[in-house]
């Protein structure tokens, strides 16, 4: 077999399509801002964005012109206010954008749809609010052995979806610890799926501990190394999320200059990732996370 | 969300800021051991209060997965990795809404929002129309499945009348009537908001009605102070209660151990 | 709050009665055959047991007249062959024993529904095959977004769920590594779950590590402290499978004199698992575990 | 479950039993890299055979939650634990069934079966009739669904009359064609058993009828020595191959390396 570990400018360019639907996933932990700069740099265009909390990074992609369609549940700053770009392009149209819009439950249902490969997922959920008016793919179903009616969300099936990790190794076996979010699912439902790594590690490191692992090679088209690549989100054991940054975010994304001129800097002004960290020396004091090692289990028999 | 309140006008309630006692009387509705679906903000506040006084079994959830969380920091995110550390156990987001909320585990779920209605309905989505919004909000995240779910729902929000409307804009998260209909007709499992816990007094729903009548008072709040805030015609309980200012140890807990930096009591 | 910690004995006599549905969950590992033994020894009657794999303990209690009906997607001797009691009810009615019978995917479609309190579960499956004929309550769904029919099972909600974990703190807070079989699920669409566990650990053990977390305290009523209780099942990390022990079943359990008299012996003749092990100081010497132990992770920020 | 072949007549044949015949001839089936749902018993020792050999980047997984298992003895049940340790995965069976199996990821499946018939329909479940069954076989486990989703299904099974009806007595796992109606009207997503292994010769289905027929004979079976044990009038391809019997490393892998206590060899 051969090695998928490619860069992610290799990865994004052989994965992410003019036109894709895209999940960048992760819930506030492992959000991969690294592949959503290169996508911006890239300037793909069209794209469908999902995910339950667009966050910062949508909002930069919304911002720089890549995305036709908002799917999400929440679209805040969390902790910290709004996302200015994807409420200009709502409120104000400028740019246009197409949204679709579920609750968390709701979004979390369509993945594990789409990861069990269903057409649809069924929840007791959605009465009483408005949120089936405003989006006519909130439907219902009838159950075969009671007669309830139910609610149900359509499976969503991704293009492309790009999970960060904290580990893998080259053939995209991949450990997360700390929250999970959808990003099981999101990954098994989509077409492809990109692994991003804090670390490379050996197999016999996956293959020690096998009930950490989220993500089966199998699944995975590259494998992308890149430390710190979550910044401003974290990955537990690597690093803090850098709440600063999201509290900057408000008057970034208030100001449409500002926030050109915050993607010019960081995102179209560096060539990667290595160089988005060589501009913020300060970020491993501030930010690098304290050991906190747990103790091993007995695989033996 | 809510604009800032007016300072109270007597000298006892200057003592403590307006977001100090809402997490204090948010804090004295939770009972030792109960489970509770947590947000960022007054509601996580409130919370960790009432494990550090009456209720130090309680249980703190998170829509983000993690279950029965010792926070050693202020979370300033619902998925901050203080949140995970220590905690009982991490599951997937799929299992927090299917194997715990839909489950019926969650016994309290604490929500705010830019509105308010009459019937305890919240909207987080838009104000204005849908389609043409004045203001777009962040949307239900989980709140629309919390307050269907939850045995019952506590909403915390400061009073005023744009926040208070007689029916919100966009119904995100179902309160005691939803256009016309009860929870009963419409099938949802959980008791639905019983009480909001505002900046100068607590409303709860008419058993009866589902409507939010004004219950108790903040010392030095008027009955007609509250009215002049609220968007509809508020009714009055007959009794109406008094409710005690924070205590002592509430204020040194919130000011010296949960929020000395008043990202949230500001 | 009160530890949850009591007796095999209590655990039964306070949460599994005449009449219930009963689960005792494990894909060959986890399986505890030391409650299943205390519901023989305390003369429970019409049961109705569930599992995916009957196994040699559901042939032991259905042998032992526990059962009225018994459900399930595959009845053998793993690996070994049959289960001579299941085998006499079914093809002699000696006794009779009723039978709802679905697929392992069914199952765990079943357990699936019952754990996230919906009525049904839908799954692409059973199109072609005579299972629906044989069970009604296999049914179809019509999909409300692109007509296609599908296949569906009830929930399945128990009474009870008694499930095996390697460690677990005085509040029921478990961990386990290895096969995961459907246990999450069982015990979440149970009414009440007892958890068994080889090791009781200090709450600082569980929280250390919470990934690790497989059931919450909060949905359990008892926790039962019982080392080697799922012999001849086994523990990973703890002990091996007994499989000279499943060979032996053939054997034992094709002939009700000599089923009846391992019963007598190991089941009745004994007051408890402790006991039971007296009885076999071998087992130590030929199962206990060998040591691997994984690394730990970091869970700092 | 099919009782002992008869010794093969010839003396080349002599050289090795028949399911060592059958394991080596299914290892050959799998490509490097593919994804095989493993059952215990000879599709195991297959499996293993095949990593050995010409496929060491075979990913077995087992409807127990082992994926990329690489046992280091030879597991005695689909649960055992040298499946765990090493492994690459191991995840709940909602996650095998629903994410790996039904959502397409299983390349092979193999089954065997009590009963084998004309189409490829494979009876796991009772002897006679469901509600008074002659014999009670243990049921379908896993195997309807994998008849249903792997993208190909190999069956293995010793030849004998009684176990090849025209038709089987219970349908567990769905061949070709089910009682009359075809995979592509059933709308089964995977192609289903291509290919029927036994102790004398190999069966594949014919892509039009979707039919079980004869396409290749074990050296010095005859055709109507397979003929007297299939309960169909079997029809025989023109060009019949003729199966290499095992080579040496084959034979030295399953004796010395997969099965030295001849568990599922002897």
């Amino acid at each position: 077999m051969h090695s998928k570990v490619t860069s992610m400018r290799e990865a994004i360019a052989a994965h992410v399509h003019d036109g894709d639907t895209v999940v960048i996933e992760g819930f506030t932990h492992l959000i991969c801002f690294a592949a959503g700069h290169e996508i911006i740099r890239q300037r793909r265009r069209d794209l469908t964005i999902a995910r339950l909390t667009p966050d910062l990074i949508y909002d930069q992609m919304i911002a720089a012109g890549c995305a036709r369609k908002l799917v999400f549940s929440w679209a805040g700053n969390p902790g910290a206010g709004s996302l200015g770009a994807f409420r200009r392009a709502v409120e104000k149209e400028t740019p246009p954008l197409e949204i679709e819009e579920y609750s968390h439950f709701g979004m979390v249902a369509r993945m594990s749809a789409g990861a069990a490969r269903l057409p649809f997922w069924t929840m007791r959920n959605y009465m009483g609010t408005d949120l089936p008016k405003a989006n006519p793919l909130i439907r219902t179903v009838t159950c075969p052995y009671t007669g309830e009616v139910l609610a149900t969300v359509p499976a969503l099936n991704p293009d492309v979806t790009i999970i960060h990790a904290q580990r893998a190794d080259q053939f995209g076996n991949a450990q997360v610890w700390g929250l999970l979010g959808v990003q099981k699912e999101a990954a098994f439902a989509s077409k492809r799926v990109i692994v991003v790594v804090e670390e490379l590690v050996d197999q016999s490191v996956i293959r020690a501990d096998p009930n950490r692992t989220l993500i089966p090679g199998m699944i995975v088209a590259a494998v992308v190394v890149e430390p710190w690549g979550c910044h401003p989100s974290y990955a537990q054991g690597y690093y803090d999320r850098d709440n600063d940054f999201y509290v900057a975010w408000e008057d970034i994304s208030r100001n449409p200059a500002r926030l050109e001129a915050y993607l010019q800097e960081f995102v179209y002004g560096v060539t990667d990732r290595a160089a988005y960290l060589r501009k913020q020396p300060e970020l491993r004091d501030r930010l690098a996370a304290k050991d906190l090692i747990c103790a091993g289990v007995n695989y033996g028999f | 969300m809510a604009s800032k309140a007016a300072p109270a006008a007597d000298q006892a309630a200057a003592a403590y800021s307006p977001a100090e006692m809402m997490a204090a009387v948010a804090a004295r509705e939770l009972a030792n051991g109960e489970v509770v679906f947590v947000g960022i903000g007054l509601p996580n506040l409130a919370c960790n209060l009432a494990r550090a006084l009456q209720a130090p079994d309680l249980v703190l959830i998170y829509e983000s997965g993690a279950v029965g969380a010792v926070p050693e920091r202020l979370p300033v995110s619902i998925g901050d990795p203080s949140l995970v550390t220590g905690s009982l156990m991490v599951c997937s987001m799929a299992d927090v809404f299917q194997l715990f909320l839909q489950n019926g585990k969650i016994e309290v779920g604490f929500l705010g929002g830019a509105q308010v209605d009459r019937w305890g309905n919240i909207n987080t989505t838009v104000i204005g129309s849908y389609d043409r919004p004045k203001v777009r909000l962040p949307g239900s995240g989980g709140a629309a499945e919390i307050a269907i779910h939850a045995r019952r729902v506590v909403i915390i929000s400061r009073l005023n009348a744009r926040a208070f409307p007689a029916e919100v804009d966009f119904l995100t998260s179902p309160g005691q009537r939803c256009r016309g209909r009860t929870r009963t007709e419409l099938g949802m499992p959980g008791a639905g908001p019983i009480k909001v816990i505002t900046d100068k007094g607590i409303l709860e729903n008419d058993p009866e009605s589902g409507e939010m009548v004004l219950t108790a008072l903040y010392p030095g709040v008027a009955v007609a102070e509250v009215k002049a805030n609220i968007g509809w015609p508020l009714q009055v309980r007959p009794q109406l209660g008094l409710v005690a200012p924070p205590t002592g140890e509430e204020l040194r807990q919130l000011r010296e151990v949960l929020d000395p930096k008043k990202l949230f009591l500001g």
